[in-house]
């Protein structure tokens, strides 16, 4: 009623919940039997930051858009120059692209009719 | 060549000569001019396909008997493309006139703001 | 100057002309279910005389003469009216030629029998002059409006 | 009843024409009776369109034709019959598509009535709203590749005018113009197509056309055409670039329709390759060409997302990548229609249901955004940060929409990718594997985007701040409703709506041929 089968799988998103809903109450009881002894307000609650001091200033708290993957961005600049070359914001290499993508779709359809 | 044949060269060289100014004119204005070239070129097309040598304009009053006319159905086709040519033309001119507002140029490749 | 509009023979023609082509386009308006042309068609003709007039005499000419609002509001009459005729002959479906053949009715002569489909009847069609009259009165105002705006468009700009 | 929902095929576009020409006329008595007017139109077509889909798939998906000017008609036609008469033909794909439509542009003709409280020109943008509206149905509906081409060029106009309507924003009026200039292109190009259909076969209606096309020269060169241009509207890459332009520069509410408008196209395309093509050409070929297009959409559109800074230019990519599974789901179902295995319509399956997912999900991200933009005054994700503090309800509706989208299960953007990834990894493993990265990229995209805007500390900057009104926040909580029932009970819907849909196109060629022709 409510899965899906796809003829090799299956999905059900109500048993998927159920179970969810179980790791959750599992984890719940875990964190219960935990120890309480924390001093609040010590070293022990406090955010660590690689070791360095909080910054009194909250905006410098917060990664803004372009900081988060950074690294990931970075890792992939070799694709992403030639992605940001090829996205010109120029309107006849729009037209340009659409007629490559019209002569290449014509090429494949005679040869294959 | 069947000379019948010229009208349909002349919508293919319209098509083509309306996407070589989309591609390598610069001004907004050209493009546009572009534009309806290929629409004059597809409508060319449109009104040549119906053509039928000798045949008359297919209006039924007081129509010849036993007279061949052209189809009828391709100048709807025309007539229509044309008036939604005439209201797409109108809104790329607007468009053009409020980039030029903005930007201070008519030059495509200077109108890039959006990329990336 | 620019405001001024043409030459001394260009507006003399124009207040010669003008009204020729205002009566062609109506005519060919009147009698879109006949020949060719219709209510675009004559729509069109009807808003060059209105060009024509604009760029004879310049907007200075034109101002207080046509309303914009009044025109835009036309033209919603225009396509309202398409559309409600469109809506007539939902009973047995959109677009049903109600009026056609009704006796005399709004266009609804009965045709008789020639032969061949159109024998030129003018008081025949139906609901189909109607919707010539209709887009026509769209079209023309329409056009009018997007030459004004246009017009009106520029001159800011050359102000600026 | 029974009359609405034999004239429902016309009056889904007769209905909101006339609202599109009576709001501004209505507009003049005031905002008040606008909105009402607007309202129940948009409430009358949602009922239309769904008075249809029971009609539809209560007969298991069998089209039906609906003849302008009533009238008697006969096929095969005797001799000197010119067939003129103006078709529309609805079976079950085009009854889905409409469901799709009526919930977008219930929800966001509502989110616009609050969008546009404090602007002026609001007329205006409900009469483009609505024939939008109009057109995006009649392609949906109609049974005539011409008429197709009308509403095609309809929808154009209307979208350009909403992409560029705020012209005092410098970039919209360039989004507009190339927007505009791209749509024109693509509706000249399907124009060129339909009249080297008609030179050659003497039709313009689908049904007859699709049971004369024989697969010649000419023929070829009309379906590289309109498979080109159609693909093109949808924002299927390398031909994309619009897209981020149109769907960012819109107005938030019309951003969304833009996407159904994109889908409409998209139906079109299917259309045409199934029910016109169907028979005449090498369908793995054709399935292969959407199979490519699809990949890049999907990758492309998803890696462009990651390095956006501008929250409605990063959803936009987001939207351009789900493009792309549907056409992944479809072209995998395609490219096997010749032998038809099971997992083909399981491809189907899972291609149409996520073109209703990605209606609710990127119609909620959208409006999401909007609210944001509004009220943060600013589109830059550099300087957003701290808006969740106190636009609580925003950001749990972004948050539910970005892990919807990006196909986290519960939600139902997994329902649908799950049958996408399953049926394409029967057809070749690439490309499962590249569906799924694209999606965990995805919910990387929109992890970045709700870590910049709602999470961070308080700050000045956001103390003024406050969710939307109550006339933004009920379409967006509504369009969560739908995300959360069409997660939670996928099962049903797609045996029930999905199903006959899917088999619409994936089988049902000779049906629709056959409801015109009469029996084949």
């Amino acid at each position: 009623m409510n899965g899906l089968t796809s003829g090799f799988g299956a999905w059900n998103p109500i048993a998927w919940a159920l179970l969810f809903v179980g790791i959750l109450v599992v984890s719940f009881i875990v964190r219960s039997r935990g120890n309480k002894s924390y001093k609040r307000g010590s070293g022990q609650t406090k955010v660590f930051l690689s070791g360095n001091e909080e910054p009194a200033d909250a905006d410098a708290l917060h990664v803004r858009g372009d900081h988060l993957y950074w690294g990931m961005v970075d890792g992939l600049s070799a694709y992403y120059r030639r992605v940001k070359a090829w996205h010109t914001g120029i309107f006849s290499d729009y037209v340009a692209w659409f007629v490559g993508v019209l002569a290449v779709v014509f090429v494949i359809l005679v040869w294959v009719g | 060549m069947n000379i019948g044949n010229l009208p349909f060269v002349v919508a293919a060289l319209l098509v083509v000569f309306g996407l070589y100014t989309l591609l390598f004119k610069r001004n907004l204005i050209k493009l546009v001019i572009g534009i309806t070239l290929i629409e004059t070129g597809v409508n060319l097309f449109l009104v040549t396909l119906g053509y039928r040598t000798g045949g008359i304009s297919p209006i039924y009053t007081y129509a010849p008997e036993a007279q061949q006319m052209v189809l009828p159905t391709p100048q709807a086709l025309t007539l229509t493309s044309i008036v939604i040519g005439l209201a797409t033309t109108a809104l790329l001119l607007s468009f053009a006139v409020f980039v030029h507002r903005h930007y201070g140029t008519l030059d495509v490749r200077k109108v890039k703001e959006l990329k990336g | 100057m620019k405001d001024q509009g043409m030459s001394v023979i260009v507006r003399t023609i124009t207040r010669f002309v003008y009204g020729l082509i205002i009566v062609f386009g109506f005519y060919v308006i009147m009698h879109g279910h006949l020949t060719p042309g219709g209510g675009f068609q004559g729509g069109a003709v009807v808003a060059s005389a209105f060009a024509l007039l604009l760029v004879a005499f310049g907007s200075a000419g034109l101002k207080g003469r046509i309303n914009l609002h009044w025109l835009q509001s036309l033209e919603e009459v225009g396509a309202l009216a398409f559309l409600a005729l469109g809506f007539l002959g939902i009973g047995t479906a959109f677009f049903y030629n109600l009026f056609a053949g009704s006796g005399g009715f709004l266009f609804g002569a009965s045709v008789p029998n020639p032969g061949h489909p159109n024998p030129g009847i003018f008081t025949a069609g139906g609901t189909v002059p109607l919707m010539n009259w209709a887009v026509g009165l769209k079209v023309m105002t329409g056009i009018a409006a997007v030459v004004i705006i246009m017009l009106v468009g520029s001159r800011k700009e050359e102000a600026e | 009843m029974t009359a609405l929902t034999t004239h429902a095929p016309v009056l889904l576009i007769a209905v909101p024409l006339l609202g599109a020409f009576a709001a501004p006329l209505v507009g003049k008595l005031g905002r008040g009776v606008r909105n009402t007017l607007i309202g129940l139109i948009v409430l009358f077509v949602a009922l239309l369109a769904a008075l249809l889909a029971v009609d539809v798939f209560g007969a298991g998906g069998a089209p039906t034709v609906y003849e302008l000017g009533g009238g008697t008609f006969t096929f095969p036609l005797s001799g000197g019959q010119i067939p003129v008469r103006i078709l529309f033909e609805v079976d079950g794909m085009s009854a889905f598509m409409g469901l799709i439509t009526a919930l977008i542009v219930l929800t966001g003709a509502v989110f616009s009535f609050s969008y546009w409280k404090e602007r002026s020109g609001g007329n205006l943008y409900f009469s483009l709203f609505l024939l939008l509206t109009a057109g995006i149905f009649g392609m949906q509906l109609t049974g005539d590749m011409f008429n197709f081409f009308v509403f095609l060029e309809i929808t154009s106009i209307a979208a350009a005018g909403l992409v560029g309507f705020r012209v005092w924003l410098k970039q919209s009026q360039e989004a507009g113009f190339k927007v505009m200039a791209m749509y024109t292109l693509s509706g000249l190009f399907v124009l060129l197509a339909v009249g080297l259909l008609y030179g050659q076969h003497g039709h313009l209606n689908i049904a007859t056309l699709a049971s004369s096309i024989t697969g010649g020269l000419v023929d070829m060169i009309a379906l590289g055409l309109l498979l080109t241009g159609l693909a093109m509207k949808a924002g299927a890459v390398p031909m994309h670039m619009w897209a981020p332009d149109a769907y960012g520069e819109a107005p938030a509410p019309t951003s969304a329709v833009l996407v159904a408008n994109s889908q409409a196209s998209l139906y079109g395309l299917f259309r045409i390759l199934f029910t016109l093509f169907g028979a005449s050409v090498s369908p793995s070929a054709l399935g292969w060409i959407v199979i490519v297009l699809a990949l890049l959409t999907i990758f492309v559109g998803v890696t462009m997302a990651l390095i956006q800074h501008d929250l409605k230019r990063l959803v936009a990519y987001g939207a351009v990548s789900q493009i792309g599974y549907m056409m992944l789901g479809v072209g995998v179902g395609l490219a096997v229609s010749a032998t038809k295995p099971g997992y083909g319509l399981v491809a189907m399956q899972g291609g149409i249901f996520h073109m209703l997912n990605d209606a609710a999900c990127v119609g909620l991200l959208f409006f999401a955004s909007g609210a944001v933009i509004r009220a943060s005054g600013t589109r830059d994700l550099n300087r957003m940060g701290g808006l969740g503090h106190r636009m609580m309800w925003t950001s749990i509706f972004f948050a539910i929409g970005a892990v919807a989208l990006a196909g986290v299960p519960p939600f139902n953007g997994f329902a649908s990718k799950y049958l996408i990834y399953e049926a394409s990894f029967k057809l070749s493993p690439f490309l499962a594997v590249i569906a799924v990265l694209s999606s965990i990229l995805l919910l990387a995209v929109f992890v970045k985007a709700f870590q910049a805007a709602f999470l961070g500390p308080k700050t000045d900057a956001t103390a003024h701040v406050s969710d939307p009104s109550v006339g933004m926040m009920v379409p967006m909580a509504a369009l969560v409703l739908v995300i959360l029932v069409f997660g939670l009970f996928p099962g049903f819907f797609v045996d029930h709506i999905v199903t006959p849909a899917a088999k619409a196109l994936w089988l049902g060629r000779d049906a629709y041929i056959g409801a015109v022709l009469g029996g084949i």
